[in-house]
């Protein structure tokens, strides 16, 4: 089942970066990425580890507090 | 007839005095209507010597006939004929509001009272019309006697408290009189004008400064100005009530009235009379502040009323000594005012006393509904002490406070307001008291104390009237009476 | 003469009062809120429709040009699905407030000057307010409270800088400003940037809304999500375009957003998260301030008003089934509940940019304009959010409240009205990303040369989001939510403010308590010093009375002054 | 029918004659009653009828007496004056409606002298409104004193007995105060009346001058609560409901803040204070009392005394706008005389009629009393959010200008006071408004107050935004602070745009 998925999405990726070569016009490519075929596919790799990572880090290092941090916190009339 | 005015308002009660007595030996009921109408005559007299005063000039009777300086001259110019004026008119009010007081004296005492009563008034008004220094001793003196007597009339402690008053009285006379001996010996003669007349040449001489230094210190013990008012509070707490309302009324006021006479008419301005205002100046001061603190500490309303006298007449000797129009002004209309207010307070507290036997503070719960009329005067009388508007004083307060500072004189008007928001705290813990407290509930089988008769009534609710429309009319009064009455050197 | 949508809100609200709960007041919300819908749609073409003189002011009630009209027709259509998600909630006030709530957000679209504006701001925070007051979780008191001195600190922020603005002769009209605010900063413009700033949730202002949404109702939760920041991203459009500030306020806001969503456990409250994410794209578009991203960020707050919508109407179900708000208590709720799993996926779709829905279309507008806009770190740090974006609505919140382990939840049955709005919310979501021509034909700058679907754009999109994928499956064990609250600015005004405020009533308190204890202690040593009586005492002596003794030689002391000063 | 300048006496004497009147008819409530409206009709009617001619620019005048050599019992209209007089004439009417329904709903005693001493009130009001020279204006300052003092003590408790003798104690000590400025400046500047711009410039030194500014202050800043001098505001909190709606909306603290711009405006003049520098001062102790009051306000959880320390706040509003001294702050703060008289008079109106349905004093115990009583707190949370200025409520109006008056007058730091007062207003009503309508028990059963009661706050509410929205309706009260405001401040004096 899951390697289904992992199969699909390996021959979706397959075939974009196939799309990518073939259709690539320099015109619209501004900055040295936009020529790099499968560059997305790496970027949104890195970045989500990167995010979840980075974000645990910080998070348990100096946000994160048990819920009863606030205390009941109820507005006084 | 005019012509005589102004001795027959002396001489009429004079006489009265004598015939009342004798009327009074039978027919109780009958010496009262006589002592009254003489009162009300001696009141029409005035008046109309008052209105001739102010529009043909003074009024000049030589006794006898003869001229001074032989003969006693008697004057009306505008400001004796408006004291006396006074005088008579609440002679007849208090004589009014005596009734039921005599009514419970013994026929026989009654009829002594009426003639006493008319002597002191003639006494006081003599001393308002007399143009002649010596003459003025005199009444001064018979006045005091009168005064010694009916005070006395109190019974118990009233008796010792008239006798410490005799003798201070006599001591001021005394003093008075030796001032008068001074001038005479300086100028040889004692009719007012011609002393005025000669005196500026002779200021150099010790002899006048210690005449007139005689003659202030004289008076300002008569009229009880601090710290010379040791007599007063007794003599006030312990008369009776009518006497009592009279004396606070006018007495004083006539002995304030006499030193203006000789300061101002008299000695005039020069010499010695700068620095001696300068004293009276700060004497008033601190009679205002201090009669009105010591009222404070009173617990009996009678007591309370007596020192805010001693107060009330250091407002009175500031005018003088600030001396300009504008103060004298201030001066003769509070003691118009306070005549008013302190009569009408005296009488609405002596009603108490006499409905409830009541005269101490704690007395005053609840009187308010008890008795509504009487301590609404009282209230009113009372604003008008504090000097609040639209009552009259206010008003006399207001000329005292702009002369104050129009003569650069402002800690004068400091010490007035401070004075007029103590005196707000003594009357205030009286009508709170009457107003708010909790009347005790008679005891079984007798009835709670009404409203006072009408006969205590009228005088009372006129007076409390009077004090309204002395207000909100002053301006009446101030051009059409008090600027005739000043004198003419006033001013700096 | 032209209908006012506001107006026509506003008097649903009134309708909605007087009628008593049952089909005919349903019948009635939702004929409102169509007629809105109809009159929004039915506005003029450019020019003041109606004027107002009031106090010597010359107000633009009505001032409708593109952008107007455009913000004008998402604020009425949410406010139809919005009124539908909600029909069979009882209670008259809570419809009241959403109504008056969305009108006057309308009010502030169509409002030709500053002043006609911030009347319908201020009404609008009142009315949003009430919103969330009709919440009933335990916290939406204190948290409604601090939701209102946020928004009556930014609301006078907004009025000093106008203050000051029309004092020194300003006119208020947006025109005028509009050239004031090309000449560049000047303190009235900080003042009301700020005011507006609070309002779009910018970080560090922003805390009032993750704080406040995930407290209201379920249904309040959809309007709120809808105007308030629209309402503040419509303004920044039209007074504000074009500013680095913005520009770099919007890209760190889409990553606040995204880090925060990783650690909340709160399905609401993440969506919150999302929301200033998303807010950022706009405002950073703003930034940009060229015509591409002007447009892209009114389309994108267009599209982000219904995916939000609908992502909160499916979190609203989940928690109005289950009575769960937490990651940590949900799971497997997909066959249990398919409708909204399903059509909360939509959403998750839209928002994450997934080709052929609305996000897409919308989003990568904002991207391409950064890119060519000549800044590229923009174009990568906005696609790495659209990544976290991706992440969390379209992975891991579904994947721990739908899917994942099933902790056997039983869900309570759901009116129809919530599903048929979401399902409208869905169409609408999928409709837009299929015909983009729709929208870009309402935009502001016409006309709009703008193609998303391009091969290199679909490619892209579709390789991110497959990395991204690939990598939540791989790290989804840490993903888990956990039981905890994350810090944010909100400490400042939860944690140090309420104890300085105490402080200050107190001292205030006890201030005044000294005064009037040495006041009476004065008066009563007063009274001392004069031997006052005190009330009720027995009659004592008079502590005054005078002697003859006494008396007499004060009349010699006092005749011996006065000799000596006539001598001297 | 009386010709204009004797309409002014007359509206004077109207309730003066009606306070007899009802001190007569103690025996039979109706007609006592009776006379109350009847005479309230009149003076509103009277004054209502100086305004075509005010507006247009031309004063009224009326000396019918004089009191002292040089100084008459002399009353004029203008625009500022009649603004006030307007509004407390107004809100007599509607007082009067609400007292009614108040005391009888609690059966209360000597309700015949509270009527009586209410119309005096009344009359004292109006001749403060009315007075042209600052003796006229002295005297009924004082009248207004007294005439409060036994609707202070009404319920004759020790501590109602206790706060008259505070009232007393704090204004009769600056009534003194201000007697003797008065008697001061008619030294200095003899005879003068209240003019436009002020007439002491130049008539003294400066030194002179400031201790009588110093003075006249203490004088009128005792009734308007400027603190410290307001300690008797909340004391006074013992009397009966619409006591203290009259006290805090219609007369005595109205009357101060009326005398504070006589004072700044007519007396001494904008400029004059400006060179002393007398009016900086002034602005910052009004600033500190506007958030000091507030403060105050968080901390009290009486609703009376939390509406008491509210007033104190607002009115320093007024005192503010003076002492910035711009046409458009002081517009603002004319204006706000009646804006601030709507509003916190229809929140002591809700305090009233919540006391008088469930004797409920304390804001813990009001949850859910929206519920129950929606038109009276829905009336209170409709003033709440106009005193912390909230657009298209009559707060706003006020606010607004005083702050543009703050830039005129090169004082902007002060509209900073405004928006912290707001922030500090919204948090200490707000809370009440939810308790009330979504806290409590979830019972919804609605039981309104009578309609003697109800009515009156609903009326002064919907004024309340009708002001907002079109201040100048009705009356133009918007107009004719404008107008005084500008006579007030010259053309080429400082802050006029």
């Amino acid at each position: 089942m899951t390697r289904g998925w992992w199969l699909a999405a390996a021959a979706v990726l397959a075939g974009s970066v196939v799309l990518e070569i073939a259709f690539h016009d320099a015109g619209h490519s501004l900055y040295w990425w936009h020529d790099v075929p499968g560059f997305d596919f790496v970027y949104g790799l890195a970045g989500c580890a990167a995010i979840v990572v980075i974000s645990k880090a910080i998070g348990s290092a100096w946000l994160q507090r048990p819920e009863t941090y606030f205390g009941e916190d109820e507005e006084r009339p | 007839m005019t012509a005589h005015l102004p001795i027959l308002i002396v001489v009429l009660p004079l006489a009265g005095a004598a015939l009342v007595a004798l009327a009074g030996l039978r027919f109780a009921r009958i010496a009262r209507g006589l002592s009254l109408g003489i009162l009300a005559a001696a009141t029409a007299g005035s008046a109309a010597a008052l209105m001739q005063a102010i529009r043909g000039g003074p009024l000049q009777y030589f006794l006898g006939g003869w001229a001074p300086p032989w003969g006693i001259e008697y004057v009306v110019d505008p400001l004796a004929g408006g004291i006396a004026t006074l005088v008579a008119a609440f002679g007849l009010a208090a004589g009014v509001y005596a009734g039921p007081f005599v009514r419970n004296l013994r026929p026989r005492d009654a009829g002594v009272f009426h003639a006493v009563y008319l002597l002191l008034v003639a006494g006081l008004l003599g001393i308002t019309l007399t143009g002649d220094l010596f003459n003025l001793y005199v009444f001064l003196e018979i006045s005091s006697l009168a005064a010694y007597g009916l005070l006395a009339l109190g019974g118990g402690r009233s008796v010792l408290a008239s006798f410490r008053y005799l003798l201070l009285g006599t001591a001021a006379g005394s003093l008075y009189l030796l001032g008068v001996g001074c001038l005479y010996a300086v100028t040889g003669t004692l009719n007012m004008a011609d002393v005025a007349a000669r005196l500026p040449g002779q200021f150099s001489s010790p002899a006048v400064t210690m005449a007139i230094v005689l003659i202030v210190v004289g008076l300002a013990l008569k009229m009880a100005l601090f710290p010379l008012h040791g007599w007063l509070p007794d003599v006030y707490t312990y008369a009776p009530a009518p006497v009592t309302a009279f004396v606070a009324g006018v007495m004083t006021k006539v002995s304030a009235y006499a030193l203006l006479r000789v300061l101002f008419f008299v000695v005039g301005l020069g010499g010695v009379t700068p620095d001696i205002l300068r004293v009276l100046g700060w004497m008033g001061a601190a009679a205002a502040l201090a009669g009105s603190v010591m009222a404070l500490a009173q617990t009996d309303v009678r007591r309370i009323l007596a020192y805010s006298s001693v107060g009330q007449m250091g407002y009175i000797v500031l005018g003088f000594a600030i001396g300009t129009p504008l103060a004298l002004t201030g001066a003769l209309l509070h003691v118009l005012n306070h005549a008013v207010m302190k009569s009408c307070l005296f009488l609405s507290a002596g009603t108490v006393l006499y409905r409830t036997g009541a005269s101490q503070l704690q007395g005053y719960q609840g009187i308010a509904r008890r008795m509504p009329l009487s301590l609404a005067a009282f209230a009113i009388a009372a604003a008008s002490i504090v000097g609040l508007p639209p009552t009259g004083g206010f008003f006399s307060k207001w000329y005292l406070l702009t002369a104050a500072f129009d003569a650069g004189r402002w800690p004068f008007a400091v010490v007035l307001v401070v004075s007029s928001l103590l005196s707000a705290v003594y009357m205030f813990r009286v009508i709170e008291r009457a107003y708010l407290g909790s009347a005790p509930e008679p005891a079984p089988g007798t009835s709670p104390p009404g409203e006072a008769p009408a006969g205590m009534l009228a005088p009372m609710v006129t007076l409390a009237a009077a004090v309204l429309l002395l207000g909100v009319f002053n301006d009446q009064v101030v051009s059409n009476v008090i600027a005739f009455a000043l004198p003419p050197a006033a001013g700096r | 003469m032209i209908a006012h949508p506001g107006f026509v809100l506003f008097a649903t609200a009134l309708a909605t009062v007087l009628i008593p709960a049952g089909v005919a007041r349903q019948a009635v919300l939702a004929l409102g809120a169509a007629s809105a819908l109809a009159s929004a749609a039915a506005l003029p073409g450019d020019g003041v429709a109606w004027t107002a003189q009031v106090a010597g002011y010359q107000l633009e009630l009505v001032h409708a040009d593109a952008l107007a009209r455009v913000f004008a027709l998402i604020f009425t259509l949410i406010a139809v699905i919005g009124v539908v998600f909600a029909l069979h909630v009882r209670r008259a006030s809570e419809h009241a407030s959403v109504l008056v709530y969305a009108g006057a957000a309308v009010g502030v679209t169509l409002a030709g000057d500053w002043i006609t504006a911030f009347v319908w701001w201020e009404l609008m925070a009142a009315a949003s307010l009430a919103v969330i007051w009709h919440g009933n979780t335990p916290r939406t008191g204190a948290a409604g409270f601090r939701y209102l001195l946020v928004h009556a600190a930014g609301g006078s922020l907004l009025l000093a800088g106008l203050v000051l603005y029309v004092a020194g002769g300003g006119d208020p009209s947006f025109d005028a400003w509009r050239t004031v605010w090309s000449a560049g900063w000047s303190l009235p413009a900080a003042l009301m940037l700020a005011g507006v700033a609070i309002n779009a949730a910018i970080p560090p202002l922003h805390a009032w809304l993750t704080d406040a949404y995930p407290e209201a109702s379920v249904t309040g939760t959809v309007f709120l999500s809808a105007f308030t920041t629209k309402t503040a991203v419509y303004l920044l459009i039209r007074a504000f375009p074009g500013s680095d500030l913005l520009l770099w306020a919007g890209v760190a806001m889409a990553l606040y957003g995204v880090v925060y969503a990783v650690l909340e456990n709160d399905i609401r409250r993440l969506l919150a998260y999302h929301i200033i994410s998303q807010v950022g794209y706009m405002v950073a578009g703003v930034g940009m301030g060229t015509a591409m991203a002007l447009n892209g960020a009114a389309a994108h707050a267009f599209c982000h008003i219904l995916y939000k919508a609908l992502l909160l109407m499916g979190a609203g179900t989940v928690l109005a089934a289950t009575g769960r708000r937490n990651l940590t208590e949900l799971g497997g709720l997909a066959s249990r509940m398919p409708a909204a799993t399903a059509l909360y996926m939509i959403g998750a779709f839209s928002i994450s940019g997934v080709p052929l829905f609305n996000g897409f279309v919308s989003k990568s507008m904002i991207v391409s304009a950064g890119a060519e806009g000549g800044w590229p770190a923009v174009e990568l740090l906005l696609t790495l959010a659209s990544v976290g974006t991706f992440l969390h609505t379209g992975l891991k919140l579904p994947y721990f409240t739908f899917f994942g382990p099933d902790r056997g939840i039983v869900p309570a049955q759901l009116p129809r009205n919530m599903i048929a709005a979401m399902t409208m919310a869905a169409v609408l979501c999928i409709a837009l990303g299929v015909f983009p021509g729709w929208l870009y034909a309402r935009l502001p700058f016409l006309p709009v040369e703008y193609h998303p679907y391009t091969v290199d754009h679909v490619v892209a999109t579709v390789q991110l989001l497959i990395g991204t994928g690939a990598a939540f499956w791989v790290l989804r064990r840490k993903l888990g939510g956990e039981a905890t609250v994350s810090l944010d600015t909100d400490w400042f005004y939860r944690r140090p403010l309420p104890i300085a405020i105490d402080a200050l009533v107190a001292g205030a308190g006890s201030v005044g308590e000294a005064a009037r204890t040495y006041g009476r202690s004065a008066v009563a040593s007063f009274g001392r010093a004069v031997r006052l009586a005190p009330p009720g005492t027995v009659p004592h002596f008079d502590a005054y009375r005078r002697s003859i003794g006494r008396t007499v030689t004060w009349v010699l002391a006092f005749l011996a002054a006065l000799a000596l000063i006539g001598w001297l | 029918m009386l010709t204009p300048p004797e309409r002014l006496p007359a509206a004077i004497l109207v309730s003066l004659a009606a306070a007899v009147l009802i001190a007569f008819s103690r025996r039979q409530p109706n007609v006592r009653e009776a006379w109350t409206f009847l005479a309230a009709a009149i003076k509103l009617g009277l004054v209502a009828s100086l305004v075509p001619a005010v507006a247009a620019g031309q004063a009224v005048e009326s000396a019918p007496l004089t009191l002292l050599p040089g100084i008459d019992l002399h009353f004029r209209a203008d625009a500022f004056g009649l603004l006030f007089a307007l509004v407390a004439s107004t809100l007599w009417l509607i007082t009067s409606v609400f007292s009614v329904g108040y005391m009888r709903a609690g059966s209360y005693a000597h309700q015949t002298g509270y009527f009586a001493w209410f119309a005096v009130c009344l009359s004292a009001t109006i001749g403060i409104a009315f007075a042209a020279n600052l003796v006229t204006f002295f005297i009924f300052y004082e009248i207004l004193t007294l005439a409060t003092y036994p609707l202070v003590i009404h319920f004759r408790t020790e501590e109602a007995v206790r706060a008259g003798r505070q009232y007393l104690a704090y204004t009769l000590i600056a009534g003194q105060c201000l007697l003797l400025a008065i008697a001061a400046v008619h030294v200095i500047a003899p005879g003068e009346g209240f003019q436009p711009g002020g007439f002491l410039a130049g008539r003294a030194s400066a030194p002179v001058l400031t201790v009588l500014f110093v003075l006249f202050i203490i004088g009128v800043g005792v009734k308007a609560g400027i603190m410290p001098l307001h300690g008797w505001l909340p004391a006074a909190m013992v009397a009966p409901t619409p006591v203290s709606a009259l006290l805090h909306a219609v007369a005595v603290v109205k009357a101060g803040a009326f005398g504070c711009v006589r004072v700044v405006g007519f007396v001494f003049g904008v400029d004059t204070l400006h060179g002393l520098g007398a009016d900086v001062g002034l602005a910052i102790v009004a600033s500190i009392t506007i958030v000091a009051a507030s403060v105050r306000a968080l901390g009290e959880g009486h609703l009376k005394r939390r509406l008491a320390y509210s007033t104190i706040g607002q009115l320093s509003y007024i005192v503010l706008g003076a002492a910035l001294g711009s046409a458009a702050a002081l517009a603002g703060a004319m204006f706000h005389i009646a804006a601030h008289g709507a509003m916190k008079i229809t929140m002591f109106f809700c305090a009233g009629a919540i006391y008088a349905k469930t004797h409920l004093e304390q804001i813990e115990d009001l949850g859910g009393i929206g519920r129950r009583m929606p038109v009276t707190m829905g009336a209170f949370a409709v003033c709440a959010l106009g005193l912390a200025g909230t657009p298209l409520l009559a707060g706003f109006i006020s606010k607004w200008n005083i702050g543009l008056g703050a830039y005129q007058a090169d004082r902007p730091v002060f509209i900073a006071v405004l928006l912290v007062s707001g922030l500090l207003n919204f948090a200490y009503f707000t809370p009440i408004v939810r308790a009330a309508f979504l806290g409590g028990n979830g019972d919804t059963r609605v039981d309104e107050a009578r309609p003697a009661l109800t009515v009156p706050l609903a009326l002064t509410a919907l004024a309340a935004i009708v002001l907002g929205i079109y201040p100048d309706a009705g009356l133009g009260l918007y107009h004719l602070a404008w107008e005084a405001a500008r006579s007030i401040v010259s053309p080429d004096s400082r802050g006029v745009l």
